[in-house]
């Protein structure tokens, strides 16, 4: 027995991992908080279908070992391991955006490997800014992001859009502000908060204007992404500036986004899913009046996209107000052109936050409000339970961030004490629960009103509709183009503002000066690869002789010098 | 103990005040404006009488409407009436002052917002999408304008809750400045925006193709309606006062000094009239813009609003703080 | 004797090299076999020569083989394919003839240019030996990339090869000479009356490969 | 007669019996009688390296096995491949197939295990004749038209080789003395330090272009796709694959013996620039003829070229932990090929026939669809290409590119792109063969038994890359030290 256990240590001993070097895991405040985000969607989506396919279960192991991963091998094999699964899981969904997702997806693994291994410096915050920051969806590098998180199944989805931006933000926030810390810039900082506004802009613009849901989920997460990335790069400027309670201030707001975030975005996805699944479709379009059929459905979207939304009283409001009091903090001092940066900044926050409620409305009122737009949506019938209770799980987990952002915040001190040691912590001038019985006080005291002045007397009748008459019989929910449509809805935003930043074909930027370029590139060169593959066989030889005698003057060149 | 008590009376003279008088103001408004068109205009209480008719009135509930139809009203009103709570109005120093966060008041007045669009869309007809799409329109400039606004603000005054703001602006000598001025223009702008007065809205009319806030409410009836227009006084209301303890706060009491508060009540129930006023003179010089041409409006006020800002960067650059 | 071992050595070497070099310049197949037989023929000698002065058997037999093979039954193979696909006319290259003779100068100069750094010590074949065969092999892989003709192609693989044997008999002491010739042998043997010629004969009617590079032209 | 010499010499004394057979199906059943015999020799190899010309070093015994390995999977699903397709082609073609097939893996056997230039030559020869043999197999005009530029593109690589090979005898002639010492790797290893530099250098550059060619590097290239193409696949494709090894490890032999000429100052250029040339634009050329492909064989041996140049640029990079990765990735890239050369054939024979002609990427649409089994085998073997964990490849392109940035940051610019855009191209082909609608020709089947294998070459390519077994680490960590 022992003879034989020394002949297993001796010979089929295996060296897991990179051979010779093996896996190394390790964990810390930091990868601790992002477990603790990536868990509660897992379980949600855990739920699901999508359980039993083995590609799901890679992405999260992709997901954790990315997280937990102690050394370069371990990291990169967790995140390209969660690329190859989502992107299986992706095409598997719809074939046409996954070659670009994968190519992204690789492309940003090919801008992480560098960075883990030359020295701390600029070159290296760059090189995992473009790669955490195109599998973030962080602009210029976003526009794969809309076409490919709404292609897979919902559960997918909705850890794409919560977990897999967040861990491509870890990697970020681990590499910028600890491992590369020390020789961190402000300009690094500045970097990130030009792509986060861009990406905060654009974002939410195209989350207003898109039709399909799960794309509009998607465009929003974009401007979520670009919410952190914005409180990331103050935090990571401030640092660089020596500035540790701004720092904090923006890091708390980045971080408390990354949580909420992390919540109503997999509840809307996991929502969307289970609409796509009654009616047939997600296209907001063809939706309407889901709520008569879905009624837990609906309220339960309802909570999510008031966390969308960023409304007080909502999971979205606390990092919202602490990003906007960073900005404000930051452009209270320094340079001049900072500041009006900062100031412009403030206002395309402002902008995107009226987008998002802009947004979130429409999705409930033009989905699940109003009337249906096809027999489908009209038809529609609650989502099944491990939806609704996946759903109701993320929806209960908001409540806490909701009304106790201040709590969430204090189990957050060991991890922003961690990026920035030294850190002064404000507290938060935000108190959502007094709100909420302030609010409570004011409908109940409505009410009592209402109750004690009003009369009770309620009558149905068929709606005014501007005085138009009554519709015919075999309309029942009435003429469908006589209500706004989702198209219709955004279409005062998409003169105003989408033409001047889209375009007139609301083309996303990323896609017009990123992308297409690159495709003629490589249509450039695919065509240059042709004609020498159509060689004949005396040019192909022709090749070699010219490669060696090139090669032989090279060297002649060479020696005789 | 004794600031708390004091603060506690003062908030809830306050809340009776601001609530009790907001149909009044409004009815200041609509009996100014009538009477500088030269016609008699209606009673002062006329609000009042108009809540009272709509509280008896039988709801008539469109039969397309969903289970939230009769939420959103309240959710409005609701938000609105913590918004109220929140902005000074007679005196500084209320309970709820720690709470009055800029940010947080700007919150307010879009889950307001937000209640009422859905409001808009609920029945699904096309008036009230077209009034919701155009608020969200019109939202965009005013969100990024006022967050601009907070920002002179928050530097001139150093905290940033509106009530810190005002006392600041009361006591620390700001003096005039370019920037203020700048900042008062945008400020007007985006009150008038957001209590849906001439020229980007008109509260009167009812010429569904130019309504916004109107075209929103034309499913509700009855109570609900009561609502919706008792939240719309209460917004004026609430506009008025924000604007007076800003740039106007002189003569405003604290809490904790009792003897202010008479001079306060004065103080700010002159600068309503004179509010109401002003605010009806203007709407009669004016005409109603097309929808169109309102974010051009709004984005002179943005651009004026930054302005200020920048104009403050200046400032201290020069001050050499 | 000694002394005159190795200039004659160089000059059978640079005999072949003219062979190689006058192949460029050659339009008709028939003058190229003509030539390539007599480079074999060179060669044989050459071989001969060396197995003297080497006292090396295995240089012999790689003489008698080159005789027997290349000198005499690969030639008379080719001429058959001549007369049989009866393309006696002169055939089209690729580029003018006096643009490939001045690169075939450029490539003896390159070739010389790269073995003349090299240091040669201990080793009795000089450089010029080296640098002889090296044209030759260069020359005969521009014959093969300057003609359009099947066949005449592989008259400049069966130059390059002379070249490479010429090399591999001066190399003093060099084992499996003869075993690597014969191996090469081998190869051109499968090239010249392998079936090769036979299918190209099935299936285009001469031994142009124009015929084949326009089934290339079809994309894949 | 050590077990070296028997590995090699059953496949070739076979071929003579095979030639003869009357039948193709007991044939098959002959063939893979013969080729489990040259696998478990191959694996008693180490026990008995041999002496002389013939002498296995642990290099040639690791890859020797893996030879074994995929000689004796290809001819498993050769039965199933013989047994559909033996009516297409006259009893005489069979023959020379499986002669042919025998011939192949005992030139490649040889090849490993040959310590003598001399014979290294000889073997890659005999290859190629092999080769060009099947490739003109079917007689159709695109094979014939691929055999003839195979064995003219390979045949001047074999003189360029043997050129090189005498110009390495003359540059260690004077160290060595003159005889069989001067051709023998070992030898030649040994007294790296002392050969002739300059003229080393020069013999390098035939050596690169000779067995470049057999390594199909671009410019080089030429043949290889269409070879791939035609004729029989088990043959032309995953056998012939195995060809690829042999002339790279050639090549890193080589490669050794310059650098370490170079590292003692007699004389010898560095290798690297040549190597880092015709490997990057191995990855730049295949990256972009990826695109247009229609034909899976000639996409995949596009792929091929592709980690060929992969290969030869760690070995350019140099240093014992690429060279670890360059064979790592050389011993995946075989195993993982060859799974997907059989899981090819097996999928063209499930669309009707593996002719040449049948392995469009159009006519294997949807392969999920119709045979579930098989689909997702062909996925994942596409997929596994790309270097996607949880693909053994992404260690060995891991340790490569990480080794590229620590010692020559400027070449993981190119590197890193043309691995990215080669990879794009690849991934771009799993969607329409995975989950694509299947033409309407098509019809369900089952995978048969003998899938297994492809099993085993996937299994594989993941235990080699994430678990190792530890002696083995430390042997080619131990190899790739001696050749850095």
């Amino acid at each position: 027995m022992v003879c034989y256990s020394r002949v297993v240590n001796q010979y089929l001993a295996l060296s897991i991992g990179l051979p010779g070097h093996g896996f190394h895991l390790a964990h810390d405040p930091l990868a601790l908080l992002f477990l603790a985000i990536l868990a509660p969607q897992i379980i949600a989506t855990g739920l699901g279908p999508d359980r039993k396919s083995v590609a799901y279960w890679f992405f999260i192991a992709g997901m954790v070992l990315t997280v937990l991963a102690a050394e370069a091998f371990t990291l990169l094999l967790g995140f390209e391991l969660m690329s190859a699964a989502s992107w299986l899981l992706v095409l598997r969904g719809d074939r046409k955006p996954a070659t670009l997702y994968a190519g992204i997806a690789m492309f940003s693994g090919a801008c992480l490997l560098p960075a883990l291994f030359i020295p701390p410096g600029g070159i290296a915050f760059s090189l995992i800014l473009l790669g955490a920051g195109a599998k973030a969806g962080l602009a210029p590098l976003h526009a794969w992001l809309p076409r490919a998180h709404p292609a897979p199944s919902a559960g997918v989805s909705a850890l794409m859009s919560g977990g897999m931006v967040k861990v491509a933000l870890y990697i970020l926030i681990r590499y910028g502000f600890i491992v590369l810390g020390a020789a961190a810039q402000p300009w690094w900082g500045t970097a990130l908060i030009i792509a986060g506004s861009a990406s905060v802009l654009i974002g939410s613009l195209r989350a207003m204007l898109e039709v399909e849901l799960k794309t509009i989920l998607a465009c929003s997460t974009v401007e979520h992404v670009g919410l952190i990335a914005v409180g990331l790069g103050i935090a990571l400027r401030a640092k660089a500036l020596d500035d540790p309670s701004l720092a904090a201030l923006a890091l708390q707001g980045a971080l408390l986004c990354a949580i909420a975030h992390g919540l109503f975005k997999p509840l809307l996805f996991l929502g969307a899913g289970a609409v796509k699944h009654a009616t047939g479709t997600s296209s907001l379009d063809w939706l309407g009046g889901l709520i008569r059929g879905m009624p837990k459905l609906g309220g339960l979207m309802l909570a999510g996209c008031f966390g969308m939304a960023a409304l007080p009283l909502g999971p979205g409001f606390a990092p919202e107000f602490l990003l906007l009091h960073a900005v404000i903090n930051a452009a209270g001092t320094g340079e001049i052109i900072a500041r009006i940066g900062f100031t412009a900044l403030l206002a395309i926050l402002g902008l995107s936050a009226a987008l998002a409620l802009g947004a979130a409305v429409r999705i409930i009122g033009i989905g699940f409000l109003g009337r249906p737009r096809s027999l489908r949506a009209a038809a529609a019938e609650e989502a099944e339970q491990p939806v609704l209770f996946g759903m109701g799980l993320l929806g209960i987990l908001c409540i806490p961030v909701a009304l106790f952002p201040g709590l969430i915040l204090l189990l957050l001190n060991p991890v922003i004490n961690q990026l920035i040691p030294g850190a002064a912590q404000t507290p938060l001038g935000y108190a959502p629960a007094p709100l909420a019985t302030l609010l409570l006080l004011a409908a109940g005291a409505t009410y009592a009103a209402l109750k004690r002045y009003g009369t009770k007397a309620e009558r149905e009748v068929h709606a005014f509709n501007g005085g138009f008459g009554k519709p015919p019989a075999w309309l029942p929910f009435g003429d469908p183009v006589t209500q706004a449509t989702g198209t219709g809805f955004a279409e005062p935003i998409q003169r105003v503002l989408g033409v001047a930043i889209l375009g007139v074909k609301t083309i996303d930027p990323g896609e017009l000066y990123v992308l297409d370029p690159l495709r003629r590139l490589n249509v450039q060169f695919t065509r240059a690869a042709e004609r020498v593959r159509r060689a004949t066989i005396r040019q192909r030889l022709a090749f070699v002789f010219a490669a060696l005698v090139l090669f032989l003057a090279a060297l002649g060149f060479v020696q005789g010098a | 103990m004794l600031r708390a008590l004091l603060a506690v009376i003062a908030t809830i003279i306050h809340s009776v005040l601001v609530f009790g008088l907001a149909p009044l103001l409004m009815g200041i408004v609509s009996k100014a404006r009538a009477r500088l068109l030269g016609r008699t205009g209606p009673p002062y209480l006329q609000p009042y009488r108009d809540l009272a008719k709509l509280l008896r009135k039988t709801a008539l509930i469109p039969d397309t409407a969903t289970q939230f139809y009769k939420i959103w009203p309240f959710i409005t009103l609701s938000a609105t009436a913590v918004a109220a709570l929140l902005v000074p109005s007679f005196s500084f120093g209320l309970i709820t002052a720690p709470l009055s966060d800029f940010i947080t008041l700007i919150g307010l007045f879009a889950l307001a917002r937000g209640a009422t669009m859905l409001a808009g869309l609920e029945t699904g007809f096309g008036f009230g999408g077209a009034g919701a799409a155009r608020d969200t329109l019109f939202s965009l400039f005013t969100e990024a304008a006022v967050l601009v606004l907070v920002l002179t603000f928050v530097l001139l005054a150093h905290t940033p809750t509106v009530d810190g703001i005002g006392i600041q602006f009361r006591d620390g000598h700001i003096g005039l400045s370019v920037s203020l001025g700048f900042a008062f223009a945008a400020m007007l702008c985006v009150a008038l925006t957001e209590t849906g007065r001439i020229p980007v809205d008109n509260p009167a009319g009812h010429l569904e193709l130019g309504m916004v806030h109107e075209a929103m409410l034309l499913e509700y009836s009855g109570r609900y309606l009561a609502l919706f227009y008792y939240a719309a006084a209460l917004r004026l209301m609430i506009w008025m006062s924000l604007i007076s303890a800003i740039f106007l706060p002189f003569g405003l009491a604290d809490s904790s000094a009792m003897l202010t508060w008479p001079g306060g009540l004065v103080s700010w129930g002159v600068k309503l009239i004179i509010g109401a006023f002003a605010l009806a003179a203007f709407e009669v010089a004016t005409a109603k813009m097309r929808v169109f041409r309102v974010p051009e409006f709004l984005g002179v006020a943005l651009l004026l609003g930054i302005l200020s800002s920048v104009f403050l960067f200046v400032a201290t650059k020069l001050g050499g703080t | 004797m000694n002394n005159l071992i190795y200039p004659f050595a160089h000059l059978l070497g640079g005999v072949i090299l003219i062979c190689a070099f006058a192949l460029l310049s050659q339009r008709r197949l028939a003058a190229m076999i003509t030539l390539y037989q007599f480079e074999a023929m060179t060669l044989t000698a050459a071989a001969f020569w060396q197995g003297y002065a080497q006292h090396e058997l295995a240089l012999y037999l790689t003489g008698g083989i080159t005789l027997i093979i290349k000198a005499i039954a690969l030639p008379v193979g080719l001429r058959r394919i001549v007369k049989n696909f009866n393309i006696t006319r002169a055939v089209e290259t690729a580029m003018p003839v006096g643009l490939s003779m001045i690169l075939g100068v450029g490539l003896i100069g390159v070739a010389v240019w790269v073995v003349l750094p090299t240091t040669m010590n201990a080793v009795t074949l000089t450089r010029e030996d080296l640098a002889i065969s090296l044209s030759v092999v260069l020359l005969g892989l521009l014959v093969m990339t300057t003609r359009r003709n099947a066949l005449s192609q592989v008259i400049g693989f069966l130059s390059t090869e002379n070249g490479l044997v010429l090399a591999a008999i001066g190399m003093p002491g060099m084992p499996f000479v003869a075993e690597l010739s014969v191996a090469l042998l081998v190869l051109m043997a499968f090239l010249v009356v392998g079936v090769f010629l036979f299918r190209i004969r099935e299936h285009f009617d001469n031994l142009d490969i124009a015929g084949i590079e326009s089934i290339e032209k079809q994309g894949r | 007669m050590s077990i070296a010499l028997l590995a090699v010499l059953v496949p070739l004394l076979a071929a003579i019996p095979l030639a003869l057979a009357g039948n193709a199906t007991s044939a098959s059943y002959f063939n893979l009688a013969l080729n489990s015999v040259t696998f478990a020799l191959t694996l008693g190899v180490g026990f008995s390296p041999g002496t002389g010309m013939l002498h296995a070093d642990n290099l040639g015994i690791i890859f020797g096995i893996v030879s074994g390995f995929v000689g004796f999977t290809t001819s498993v699903n050769n039965l199933s491949f013989i047994k559909s397709e033996q009516g297409r082609k006259s009893i005489s073609r069979w023959r020379l197939y499986h002669a042919m097939c025998q011939v192949m893996l005992g030139t490649t056997l040889l090849g490993l295990y040959a310590d003598n230039i001399g014979l290294l030559w000889v073997a890659v020869e005999g290859a190629t004749i092999s080769a060009t043999l099947g490739v003109s197999l079917s007689r159709t005009a695109s094979a014939l038209e691929a055999a003839w530029k195979y064995f003219i593109l390979g045949g001047v690589g074999i003189a360029l080789a043997l050129f090189g090979i005498m110009l390495t005898y003359l540059a260690a002639q004077p160290a060595l003395g003159p005889g069989i010492a001067a051709m023998s790797f070992s030898a030649l290893t040994q007294h790296a330090a002392q050969l002739d530099g300059s003229l080393m250098t020069l013999a390098f550059v035939f050596l690169l272009f000779g067995f470049g060619t057999k390594a199909a590097l671009v410019p080089l290239h030429g043949w290889l796709p269409d070879a791939y193409a035609e004729g029989p696949i088990p043959l032309t494709a995953t056998l012939s694959g195995l060809m690829l090894n042999v002339a790279l490890l050639a090549l890193l032999r080589f490669r050794h013996l310059m650098s370490a000429n170079a590292a003692a100052g007699a004389g010898a250029m560095h290798p690297g620039p040549f190597l880092l040339i015709l490997g990057l634009a191995s990855l730049f050329l295949t990256g972009f003829s990826l695109w247009r492909r229609r034909d899976s064989r000639r996409f995949f041996g596009f792929s091929s070229i592709e980690h060929s140049g992969i290969a030869i640029f760690a070995f350019g990079i140099g240093g014992p932990a690429i060279i670890f990765g360059g064979l790592l990735h050389m011993l995946l890239h075989t195993l993982l090929k060859s799974a997907l050369f059989q899981a090819l054939t097996k999928a063209a024979l499930a669309r009707g026939s593996a002719a040449p002609g049948n392995y469009g990427f159009s006519h294997l649409r949807g392969m999920i669809a119709t045979n579930k089994h098989l689909g997702w085998l062909l996925v994942i073997c596409i997929f596994a290409l790309t270097g996607l964990p949880p693909s053994g490849l992404f260690t060995s392109e891991y340790l490569i590119i990480s080794q590229t940035i620590i010692r020559a940051l400027y070449y993981s610019l190119p590197f890193g792109g043309g691995l990215l855009l080669c990879a794009i191209a690849i991934i771009r082909q799993v969607g329409p063969v995975g989950f694509a609608p299947a033409p309407a020709s098509a019809k369900p089947q089952k995978a048969g038994a003998d899938i297994i294998t492809i099993y085993a070459h996937l299994v594989l390519v993941v235990l080699l890359a994430f678990a190792m077994p530890v002696p083995l680490v430390a042997l080619l960590s131990h190899i790739a030290e001696a050749l850095q």
